[in-house]
């Protein structure tokens, strides 16, 4: 559903994206990885329209919508969790959730404040907090749960366990994988590349603004050579 | 010298609260001068303007543009007494002649009186003291309480009130203030309905003297205590205080209704001038257009023969539409100060407070 | 003060305060939830009153009719205002709203005066609400006060319903925090901060046409009204509205006592409130710690 | 951070300011009299906002107590330079002892309220009270003087006012680049890094606040040398909204930027209001000066300084 | 092994309101110790290293570095006396140079840091302890960019620097691994055990590979309270540990 094409994106005089091609299809999750500082989360921002590409093309359903503002980009139906969370401090955890509530591009509304809830029992319990009250932890999943009360049909997440404990990751992940199993699609940036190929169908890795591999998440899976060359594990 | 364009510096509020007062004393300077063809003692003269935005502050600033800049001959300003001040301490530096047409500062004629400064109004003293006298004596009242601003010009005026009042037998026992520019009385008219004091005397301008007037008939308090003031409670100010001045008395050194030839004909050549009503400020900027005239007559139109200027304005009767009035020593009008009734839009003359008032100058050692 | 005194004087300063409140509320809103220095606060509030005076000759007595007519020219004026000017600030130093919201300031206030002159005018009551009770022996007390300080509580409770029970406040105050972020969610901050900032110029036009009728309108009427708003929102803790009514309400008879008991030094009342509360609760009353 | 050399340009100025002075008209040397006040008091003010971050809507008070104090310690004879000069100083710093130790418990938007509401209070103390002559303020009968450096004298005050900029700005300069300032720059970015790295915040910034308080004296004493008249609006907030808007036009975080914005400013204003510049205009000064500064804002977001870099922006590191 | 504790803290408790973060905690850090603090979201980590470093205050409770009770000193203080944290929160100066950053942090400890003729870019000692922070947390390549625009990998590298820099003995860290690729992981946890030897460290971090790879004790909290101390292994095995928080993956 998504495509970008040929993009080039810069910050000031530094060129970071230097023709990137890549694509999600429709319903289908996608791994992106590659090391600290490869342009991933300049990627996402260039799609989601934080920054303005200098040239390329970034489409969706086949419609052009390059230099669309984020605010539009989401209303076509893209959840975006930011590296580093994005809560609102003055907002409580309530408040962050319901401000969010959104029926889908299909005008369904799967994703309730209450599957939220059930979702992250966490939450439940801390709902009248202030956002800016919450462990790290507990607003990494108040962001996740924010991005799928606009009920998107990709969602976009970067960086979603950092500094999460290990059970709460597992949770992640699992939801991550009922997400993926509602049909919504999903690009995914993690730096456990394990878990991301095994919860991708696709996995893309990037270096220095380029993709340098794309291809079936498994089939990278199985090449620890390429992995060790591309990401240094 | 003597000859070319006279330079006069016009320092003003063309901004701000005082505008309206500020374009009146304007129009009146102006309206003397074009009567004498738009020449003083044969010399042309040339108007500088600046606009002192009624800021202290930046007083020194303003007035040395007039003095240094602009070279000019004589000043004219102002209406806000803390800028008169200003003026003062640089026109008594420089030599400047000033001519204040309005600023009712004591110190103006008092501690700071030169040679070279006069003053075409009043002294805040004025007006208030012949209230008080007036309170006392013509209306019988014993018991009084002022309220006021607290700046100098409103303590100026409420201690000449009580001067005014206690000698002739009164007693000024409470003396209300809030801070300026501070509109919210509520609190001190209720203050009042408590005490029951004879008679309120009040020294408020502009949107201030509106407010208070309205808020003091709103009380019910114009029934059982009458308001006094000088006439800058109800001068300009009629249109907006509407119902709510109706028959207050107001003592000041101009009056509507003073029916003499003088001031009729002054009060038709501004309308058709201007195409407004003419007002005290109006006065005061023709008075002291007058007394300009005057000092230039003297001296040929050589302002720079300091002695014959300031000697031809001390010794002068100036004819000024609110009646002749003469120099005291410190250079502040001697005048007849009215009595004036709100009725409809115009302060009508009811009586002379008192004939021929001088400010006590006090602090003046000239 | 006797006691009936001291009740009158009560009154006077709760009075004084939800009127103090209903200046303050547009200013709750830009300065204290969108976050937006605005120093043509109390220009907004003068262009209400002097709004006031230009069309209650057309409306009569039809004083609401009124009121809803100048609301909504205001507010259309707060919307265009936002789009040309300041639209590309949010993005920038908080200082330069300072700066442009004065330059604001001088060019209203010159504009007023070039337009409507420097006279002071008076604005009349509405003859529905003309007249007086009577309060103790020798006083009376307007209506038109009272009917000012139900219309303020109807305000801050309206306000406060909005902006903290419903999702556009959520929004609003979601949008001060973090634009970015806002927009990530697929909603529109330009239109919707445009709406808000609209809405505070609406309020402070209200408040200075509710005002006209009591205060009249003179030249310079906005700036002395400006210093004390900010104070209110400063000491209620920004972003609350419940915090800015207390704060009011509290000025209210620090003014007013002040007034009475230290009239000498008065005018250092509300600052010292607001200097011994910030020291006392630096995020103010009701604020959130940063 | 500072260039090699890049000290040349402000004492280029200085010389040149110095060398034309006894060149310059009455006028014009009193002009520029009072833009070297304002700029060592915006300069004052640039020490807190711009290399502290600590935005202060109360600064004139500190200015005004400077010139209070000259004026109500000279007495009637005249006062003594060399005392006058640090009482003033001294009071004023005091004063932002006491208001700083106060205010800067608070942050952000707090502080700027606090600031302001502290001068209020002074400015309310002088208005409403007797201490120097009310709200008409008081003058000064002779000016300070100290044998031959007799401010009386306009050429003496003209060098006085002009080493005192000089000082100002070199001290300032100083300060920027030593561990002082970078400790400053540090708090103005992130207060809670530097607390976690050793530095005691607090007591940092409120040696910046008086600091900056008794420079600000400094130029009140100036000012009340120059004019022989002190009032108590020189306190009001809109004055020291005027000397903030001074540091902002000029382009927060340059010494330069002060100065430059205390010259544009009052130069400004200066040719708007100025009949023979502006034509009737002159009456609506106000106006065009509103729109400039609307039109600044628009197009020169880092003040005109930016306006500088943009021109050449072979300066811009 | 050193076997007295640097930094010792007994019964630490912090409430919020009615919520009590961190209950009764007690720990030593001992020099040649890399003490890890692992736990639920929330557990209250930060909010121990929040009142070891001085950034909030104790509840109750007593901290001693070196045996000198240091509970009410001002988080200044404590950092000159050698108690050095990092953010979980990256907590850089974004608008300064990466070297300017570690220099600005050096400088605290320097000697008349007053004294305004000496320019802060000339100050050897800092300049000297902000080159080897830099080196060793490897971002001497990146030393001139600037720190905003640093990849966020990159800026949670300077994060620690930062904290290395002014030269603590007692290091406290709040996850600095998160956020960093493997390599960096890896150039981190030899750094750390290399630190080591002359520094007593706590550790708080969810990657439990690095926990387990370089922890020489490790206390688990939940919800406040501490619910076991020990050596790896026996964390590894605990079952309460196991169901609270490792889950079936470690
Ligand atoms: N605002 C900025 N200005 C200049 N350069 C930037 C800016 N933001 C990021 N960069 C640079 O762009 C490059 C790509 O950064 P990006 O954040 O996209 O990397 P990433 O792959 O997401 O890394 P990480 O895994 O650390 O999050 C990095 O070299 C970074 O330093
Ligand atoms: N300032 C505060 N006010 C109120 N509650 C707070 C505050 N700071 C933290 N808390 C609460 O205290 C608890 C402990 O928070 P803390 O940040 O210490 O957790 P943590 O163990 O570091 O979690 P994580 O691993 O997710 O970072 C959390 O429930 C949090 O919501
Ligand atoms: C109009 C006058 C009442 C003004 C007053 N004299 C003043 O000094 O401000
Ligand atoms: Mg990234
Ligand atoms: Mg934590």
């Amino acid at each position: 559903m998504l495509i970008v094409r040929d993009l080039n994106t810069y910050y000031g005089n530094s060129h970071i994206l230097r023709g990137v091609h890549a694509g999600i299809p429709t319903a289908t999750s996608v791994g992106l990885l590659g090391r600290n500082g490869m342009g991933k989360t300049t990627l996402i921002r260039s799609m989601m329209g934080y920054v303005r590409p200098a040239s390329g093309e970034v489409q969706v359903d086949g419609r052009t919508v390059t230099g669309w503002p984020p605010e539009k980009m989401a209303r076509l139906g893209i959840g975006y969790v930011p590296e580093g969370r994005g809560i609102f401090p003055n907002l409580s955890v309530r408040e962050n959730l319901v401000m969010s509530e959104r029926a889908g591009i299909d005008g369904r509304r799967a994703w309730t404040f209450d599957r939220v809830m059930a979702t992250f029992p966490r939450l439940a319990e801390r709902l009248s907090n202030g956002g800016q009250q919450l462990s790290g932890g507990e607003q990494q999943m108040l962001s996740i749960g924010r991005a799928l009360m606009t009920n998107p049909r990709l969602l976009i997440l970067d960086e979603a366990t950092e500094g999460l404990a290990p059970l709460i990751v597992a949770e992640i992940w699992r939801v991550i994988g009922e997400i993926r199993s509602t049909g919504i699609a999903t690009l995914i940036v993690d730096r456990d590349y394990r878990k991301v190929l095994a919860h991708t169908d696709l996995a893309v890795v990037m270096e220095k603004g380029q993709i340098v591999r794309h291809g079936a998440s498994a089939d990278l899976l199985a090449e620890p050579q390429a992995l060790e060359e591309l990401l240094g594990v | 010298q003597g000859t070319g364009k006279l330079k006069v510096g016009l320092m003003l509020p063309y901004s701000g609260t005082y505008t309206a007062l500020g374009v009146a004393i304007e129009n009146g300077f102006k309206l003397y001068v074009d009567e004498q063809g738009g020449k003083l003692s044969g010399r042309e003269i040339e108007y500088f303007k600046v606009d002192d935005e009624s800021d202290p502050a930046k007083a020194t600033d303003n007035v040395n543009k007039l003095i240094k800049r602009d070279n000019v001959d004589v000043i004219v300003g102002t209406v806000h007494s803390g800028v008169a001040m200003a003026m003062a301490k640089a026109a008594k530096e420089s030599g400047t002649v000033l001519i204040v047409p309005n600023a009712g500062a004591d110190a103006v004629t008092g501690p700071m009186c030169a040679p070279n400064i006069f003053r075409s109004s009043f002294s805040n003293w004025q007006p208030a003291f012949a209230m008080g006298e007036v309170a006392a004596k013509q209306q019988g009242k014993k018991k009084a309480m002022t309220i006021t601003w607290k700046y100098a010009a409103g303590d100026e005026s409420v201690n000449g009130f009580k001067e005014g009042f206690e000698k002739n037998g009164g007693k000024v026992d409470k003396q209300l203030t809030l801070p300026f520019p501070n509109v919210e009385f509520q609190a001190l008219l209720t203050e009042i309905a408590a005490a029951k004091p004879d008679a309120v005397y009040a020294f408020f301008a502009g949107g201030g003297a509106v407010k208070f007037v309205k808020d003091y008939q709103a009380a019910g308090l114009n029934k059982t205590i009458p308001l006094y003031g000088p006439g800058f409670l109800t001068d300009g100010t009629l249109d907006a205080q509407g119902d709510s001045a109706q028959g207050m008395l107001t003592t000041l050194h101009y009056a509507e209704g003073l029916n003499t030839a003088r001031d009729n004909a002054f009060r038709v050549a501004y309308a058709k001038s201007f195409k407004l009503q003419p007002d005290v400020y109006a006065v005061q900027g023709y008075d002291a257009a007058q007394m300009l005239g005057v000092g230039l007559a003297a001296t040929k139109g050589d302002i720079s023969k300091k002695a014959e200027f300031t000697g031809a304005i001390e010794k002068a009767k100036i004819d000024s539409p609110r009646g002749t009035f003469t120099m005291s020593k410190s250079h502040n009008p001697v005048q007849d100060i009215y009595l004036r009734k709100v009725d409809g839009k115009e302060n009508k003359l009811v009586s002379t407070a008192i004939k021929g008032l001088a400010d006590p100058a006090r602090g003046c050692r000239m | 003060m006797d006691f009936g005194t001291f009740l009158v004087q009560c009154l006077n300063s709760v009075q004084y305060g939800l009127l103090l409140f209903l200046v303050a509320s547009g200013l709750t809103l830009i300065f204290g939830i969108m976050g937006v220095i605005n120093l043509a606060h109390g220009s907004f509030y003068m262009i209400g009153a002097y709004l006031a005076f230009s069309l209650a000759p057309l409306f009569g007595d039809q004083f609401l009719l009124m009121l809803v007519a100048g609301v909504v020219l205001a507010a259309i004026f707060g919307y265009l205002l936002e789009w040309a000017f300041f639209s590309y600030l949010y993005q920038r130093d908080h200082l330069q709203q300072v700066l442009m919201t004065y330059g604001l300031i001088l060019v209203f206030e010159e504009l007023r005066s070039i337009l409507v002159g420097n006279d002071v005018h008076g604005v009349k009551v509405p003859a529905w609400l003309d007249g007086s009770f009577a309060l103790g022996n020798v006083m009376s007390y307007p209506w038109y006060r009272l009917f000012a300080s139900a219309a303020c509580i109807v305000l801050a409770v309206g306000l406060y319903w909005v902006v903290n029970r419903t999702r556009l406040g959520m929004m609003i105050r979601a949008g001060a925090s973090n634009r970015d972020m806002v927009r990530g969610l697929g909603i529109d901050v330009k239109q919707l901060y445009r709406i808000v900032f609209a809405a505070g110029v609406a309020l402070a036009a209200l408040a200075g046409m509710i005002a006209a009728p009591m205060s009249s309108v003179y030249p310079n009427m906005g700036a002395s009204v400006l210093i004390i708003c900010f104070v209110l929102v400063v000491i209620g803790g920004i972003g609350s509205i419940t915090g800015a009514l207390l704060a009011s309400l509290l000025v209210g008879f620090v003014d007013t006592f002040g007034k009475v008991f230290f009239a000498d030094l008065s005018g250092i009342g509300i600052y010292l409130l607001m200097a011994i509360v910030l020291i006392w609760k630096p995020e103010g009353l009701m604020g959130r710690r940063p | 951070m500072m260039k090699k050399g890049a000290f040349l340009v402000p004492v280029a100025c200085a010389v040149l300011i110095g060398i034309a002075g006894p060149l310059m008209g009455n006028y014009a040397s009193d002009f520029v009299v009072k833009v070297m006040i304002l700029s060592i008091f915006a300069l004052s003010l640039e020490l807190l906002v711009g290399m502290t971050g600590l935005v202060s809507l109360g600064h004139a008070a500190f200015y005004g107590i400077g010139a209070y104090v000259t004026v109500l310690a000279s007495g009637s004879e005249g006062g003594n330079f060399a005392l006058l000069l640090p009482m003033a100083m001294g009071a004023a710093a005091l004063y932002a002892l006491f208001v700083g130790a106060l205010s800067l418990r608070t942050r952000g938007v707090y502080f700027i309220m606090v600031t302001l509401a502290f001068a209020q209070m002074a400015f309310f103390v002088f208005h409403d009270t007797k201490v120097g002559g009310g709200s008409d303020g008081i003058y000064m009968y002779v000016r300070p003087a100290i044998g031959a450096l007799d401010l009386e004298n306009r050429t003496v005050l003209f060098y006085v006012v002009l080493a005192s900029l000089v000082f100002t700005y070199g001290l300032l300069a100083l300060i920027r680049r030593s561990r002082f300032g970078a400790a400053l720059a540090g708090i103005r970015v992130n207060e809670q890094r530097m607390r976690a790295a050793g530095f005691p915040v607090y007591g940092y910034k409120l040696a910046a606040f008086v600091l900056a308080g008794a420079l600000a004296g400094l130029a009140g004493f100036l000012l009340a040398s120059r004019d022989g008249v002190v009032n108590p609006e020189l306190m009001a907030w809109h004055n020291s909204g005027e000397v903030l808007l001074m540091v902002i036009l000029g382009g927060l975080g340059h010494l330069r930027g002060a100065v430059i914005g205390a010259i544009a400013f009052t130069l400004l204003k200066e040719i708007f209001s100025t009949h023979a510049v502006m034509g009737p205009l002159a009456d609506h000064w106000q106006l065009t000066l509103g729109i400039a500064i609307i039109v600044f804002v628009a197009w020169l977001p880092k003040g005109l300084i930016g306006l500088v870099k943009r021109i050449s922006p072979k300066e811009a590191a | 092994m050193n076997t007295t504790a640097l930094l010792s803290v007994e019964g630490l408790t912090r409430r919020f309101g009615g919520l009590t973060a961190v209950n009764a905690v007690t720990l030593d850090l001992r020099i040649g110790e890399v003490h890890a603090v692992i736990g639920t979201n929330g557990a209250g980590k930060s909010t121990l290293i929040n009142m070891l470093s001085g950034e909030i205050e104790a509840s109750e409770g007593r901290i001693a570095l070196d045996g000198i009770d240091i509970t009410q000193r001002a988080q200044s203080r404590r950092a000159r006396d050698g108690v050095g944290r990092s953010y979980q929160r990256t907590t850089i100066f974004p608008e300064f140079s990466v070297h300017e950053n570690c220099r600005l942090a050096a400088q605290a400890a320097t000697a008349r840091p007053w004294a305004i003729w000496q320019g802060s870019q000339r100050c050897a000692a800092s300049n000297a302890a902000a080159d080897a922070a830099l080196e060793a947390a490897g971002l001497s390549n990146e030393a001139l960019r600037i720190a905003g625009t640093l990849s966020h990998g990159a800026q949670r590298q300077l994060e620690v620097a930062m904290c290395l820099a002014t030269q603590p003995r007692v290091l406290l860290l709040d996850e600095p691994l998160a956020g960093m690729g493997a390599e960096e992981t890896d150039r981190m946890l030899t750094l750390l055990a290399r630190l080591k030897a002359t520094h007593a460290i706590l550790l708080v971090e969810h990657d439990m590979d690095a926990v387990f790879r370089i922890a020489d004790r490790i206390t688990v909290m939940v919800n406040g309270t501490v619910i076991a101390t020990g050596d790896p292994t026996s964390i590894r095995e605990n079952p309460e540990v196991r169901t609270a928080y490792l889950g079936e993956d470690h």
